[in-house]
């Protein structure tokens, strides 16, 4: 495996302590973020932004499906990515990162699907509608339930840390094609409809309450990310020394 | 603002329910996260509280 | 008699040529709990190490981890790198196939390395006392007899180093003699031999690696 | 390394004959399944040979989930799997010498069956060739992916459908490439995107599963 050197603030975020007290501070800036951007943007795009002239107001749903769908696709990149870092350089902090992305993507793609159902009644009539999208979205959740299922499949932390990233890379390399095939898929079987979504050639007012959802969304998800890892490392790390001094101090 | 009241608002010329059906499910999973980490960390104190105090009679 | 090894060495800094295998603080924690720590150890040729302790003390996790199927978390494991062919390990489970015969278990095993050839099956076999016993299903075979055949793996390879993991459990008091013989010839020509055991080797300078006392030096 | 890698495939075929049960299960389900369309939907001849392409796939994908767990299931349990890992030779070879046997019992057989089956579904004749094609590209893509999913669950104990959840989403390209080669054959058009399509899946697959499969196994071990 690749043993190059490293630089020392990476080795430095892979120290379970530090990372704890770190991403403690970090906590209430990323609050107070995301907080005032999704508030914004939910405002911006619900009250504020124009309706389409073809869907009219239910338009409006772009702006909750599409920073989901971008989040659940980034979230799998992103953990397939740290279980490939904790597997090659052995990190700890890496699998324990991955192991916190996994709800929090699952749940994000499980908003996407249920937002583009929810679209496509009023635009095609019915709940559910064989769109390219929606159906990579459904593929990404299998992927998403098989990387829990494993997770609870294994008892030992360290082996599922490592089953997990396997599937996961495994996953990663896959995604591309899978999504490429249902593509091609989608247009053998139905010439091309109205797709949901036509990102490039929307007014700027209708673009802009995107962009802001969109960051919103990314603060979120650090947000929750760095929550979930804390508590991860509290289930991992509670022999440690530094942990227990922790909770003497009463400051957990 | 867009509308004119809120009534119009909230009907959407017919599609008001799906919209703000989609974000409250959005803000709802965004609930949901943040309830299950605040159960999973009362656990994990409780958990290694215990561990503490067994270790000192241990 | 059985001298008692003294335990921690110092870390080498050099590697001694003549040693087969440099073991430097060694640790192994299964889940959260640490079995060994900082356990350092020389393995030079002609030498028996017999690693006691209770159950469940790490035995069969120090022999993993030296054969390489328990990664290292802490601690290195090196080889010494003029052996082409430097281990062997033997586990509980044998490795062999019920549905095959003794003779075509030792055939597939012993492609591993490369190497194949019948007569000198046959004469491993013979070693290890399952004459007659050639073409007889594995899973028809008694746990002992098993047992043997798997031991009989050890006359077809060249490595210098045996890891076995309780060899001699469900073998009859002659089997005992017969493969304590032929622990002794290999140590002589050169090998190197760490097995663990609950039965004591009534063998000569015998070197004894006992993990729960070292478990017991640590804690305290 | 070749001499270890016929000698690897020889023993699991081997193994196989002394042992038919375990690899004839998953073919007379695969026949099982197909014949439980014209039941479950129509029997008459219009509608089946639309389907057939489809249901071919469907089948043949769930029969080689059935055998997957045949690959390391026995030899993780009699202690052969730390021997081959352990073995001088190249690790990847392990997993291509177990796909190899694996793809032989499963989808070798599956090809050889699926005339029959689809002379049930009143598929075209002039179709069959490019079925047995696509067939024949397809499955050792699955034995591929599947053997991965197979490694992984080493480290499970009781892993049930765990493993068809864990690989089913892989099998999505090669069952849409897979049913659309069969489908432009039984329509009569050229087919030779699809087939082109589906090597190029087998050629990915060959090189991203053996090192993930034997990745899985050394992960597997860490039992200890």
């Amino acid at each position: 495996m690749a043993h190059f050197k490293l630089p020392r603030w990476f080795h430095q975020l892979g120290s379970p302590k530090w990372f704890y007290q770190f991403a403690g501070l970090l906590q209430p800036w990323l609050a107070l973020i995301s907080l005032v951007l999704l508030f914004w943007g939910i405002m911006w795009g619900l009250l504020y932004a124009p309706a389409d002239y073809q869907q009219g107001n239910s338009f409006r749903i772009i702006y909750v499906h599409v920073p989901t769908a971008i989040l659940s696709q980034s979230i799998f990149m992103m953990l397939a990515v740290a279980g490939a870092i904790g597997l090659i350089w052995k990190i700890k902090m890496a699998f324990i990162v991955a192991r916190a992305c996994v709800p929090i993507g699952a749940s994000m793609t499980v908003i996407a699907l249920l937002t583009g159902a929810i679209w496509g009644k009023p635009t095609w009539g019915t709940f559910w509608q064989w769109d390219a999208r929606l159906t990579s979205t459904l593929v990404l959740l299998f992927l998403y339930l098989g990387i829990l299922a494993l997770y609870q499949a294994i008892s030992d932390r360290q082996i599922a840390a490592r089953a997990t990233a396997i599937l996961s890379l495994v996953g990663l390399v896959n995604l591309p094609v899978i999504k490429y095939s249902v593509d091609w898929w989608h247009t053998i079987h139905q010439p091309a409809t109205f797709t949901l979504t036509q990102k490039p050639n929307m007014p700027a007012e209708m673009y802009l309450p995107l962009i802001v959802m969109v960051s919103g969304i990314y603060a979120l998800f650090v947000l929750l990310l760095l929550l979930r890892t804390r508590n991860e490392i509290l289930a991992q790390e509670g022999r440690s020394g530094w942990l227990t001094k922790l909770l003497q101090e009463g400051h957990a | 603002m867009y509308f004119q009241s809120f009534m119009q608002a909230f009907h959407m010329n017919g599609h008001g329910v799906y919209v703000w059906g989609c974000y409250g499910l959005f803000l709802l999973m965004i609930a949901w996260n943040f309830w299950r980490i605040r159960k999973q960390r009362q656990l994990q104190l409780r958990r290694l509280l215990q561990v503490r105090s067994r270790q000192e009679n241990g | 008699m059985n001298i008692d090894a003294p335990l921690n060495f110092a870390p080498y800094a050099k590697q001694s040529s003549a040693a087969l295998l440099q073991v430097n603080r060694l640790a192994c924690e299964r889940d959260d709990r640490m079995l060994y720590q900082n356990l350092s150890m020389l393995v030079h040729c002609g030498e028996i190490w017999h690693i006691k302790g209770a159950n469940g003390v790490g035995k069969t996790s120090l022999l993993r981890q030296l054969s390489g199927l328990l990664p290292l978390v802490h601690g290195q494991v090196e080889w010494n790198r003029q052996l082409e062919c430097p281990f062997i390990y033997l586990g509980h489970k044998l490795g062999l196939k019920d549905h095959l015969s003794a003779e075509e278990n030792l055939a597939w095993l012993e492609a591993l390395s490369g190497v194949s050839n019948r007569i000198k099956r046959l004469a491993a076999l013979d070693k290890v006392g399952m004459r007659g016993y050639e073409d007889s299903l594995v899973g028809h075979l008694s746990a002992g007899q098993k047992r043997r055949v798997a031991l009989a793996r050890l006359h077809l390879t060249q490595a210098s180093v045996w890891l076995l993991d309780e060899p001699l459990t469900a073998i009859d008091q002659s089997g005992i003699l017969v493969q304590q013989s032929n622990l002794r010839q290999h140590t002589q020509q050169g090998g190197a031999v760490l097995l663990t055991s609950h039965q004591d080797l009534d063998m000569a300078n015998v070197r004894i690696l006992n993990l729960s006392a070292l478990i017991k030096s640590d804690q305290c | 390394m070749l001499k270890y890698y016929l000698c690897l495939v020889w023993r699991d075929l081997l193994l196989v004959m002394r042992q038919p049960a375990a690899v004839f299960n998953p073919l007379v389900f695969f026949v099982l399944v197909v014949s439980l369309f014209p039941l479950g939907v129509t029997p008459q001849a219009s509608q089946l040979s639309q389907l057939a392409a489809g249901v071919i796939w469907v089948a043949a994908l769930l029969s080689t989930l059935l055998s997957l767990d045949l690959i390391f299931r026995s030899d993780y349990d009699d202690g052969s799997l730390e021997q081959l890992l352990l073995g001088s030779q190249p690790s990847w070879l392990l997993a291509l010498a177990k796909v190899t046997a694996h793809w032989l019992v499963s989808g070798l057989p599956l090809v050889i069956l699926a005339p029959i089956v689809s002379s049930m579904l009143f598929m075209p004749y002039h179709a069959l060739p490019g079925m047995l094609l696509a067939l024949l590209l397809g499955t050792p893509t699955l034995s591929l992916f599947g053997a991965v999913g197979a490694a992984l669950m080493t480290g499970v104990k009781d892993g049930g459908i765990l493993l068809s959840l864990l690989v089913l989403p892989w099998y999505i390209p090669v069952l849409i490439f897979g049913a659309s080669a069969v489908q432009a054959a039984s329509s009569g058009m050229p087919m030779n995107a699809q087939l082109a399509l589906l090597g190029a899946l087998l050629i990915f697959a060959l090189m991203v599963t053996p090192a993930a499969t034997v990745a899985a196994l050394r992960v597997g071990q860490m039992q200890g």
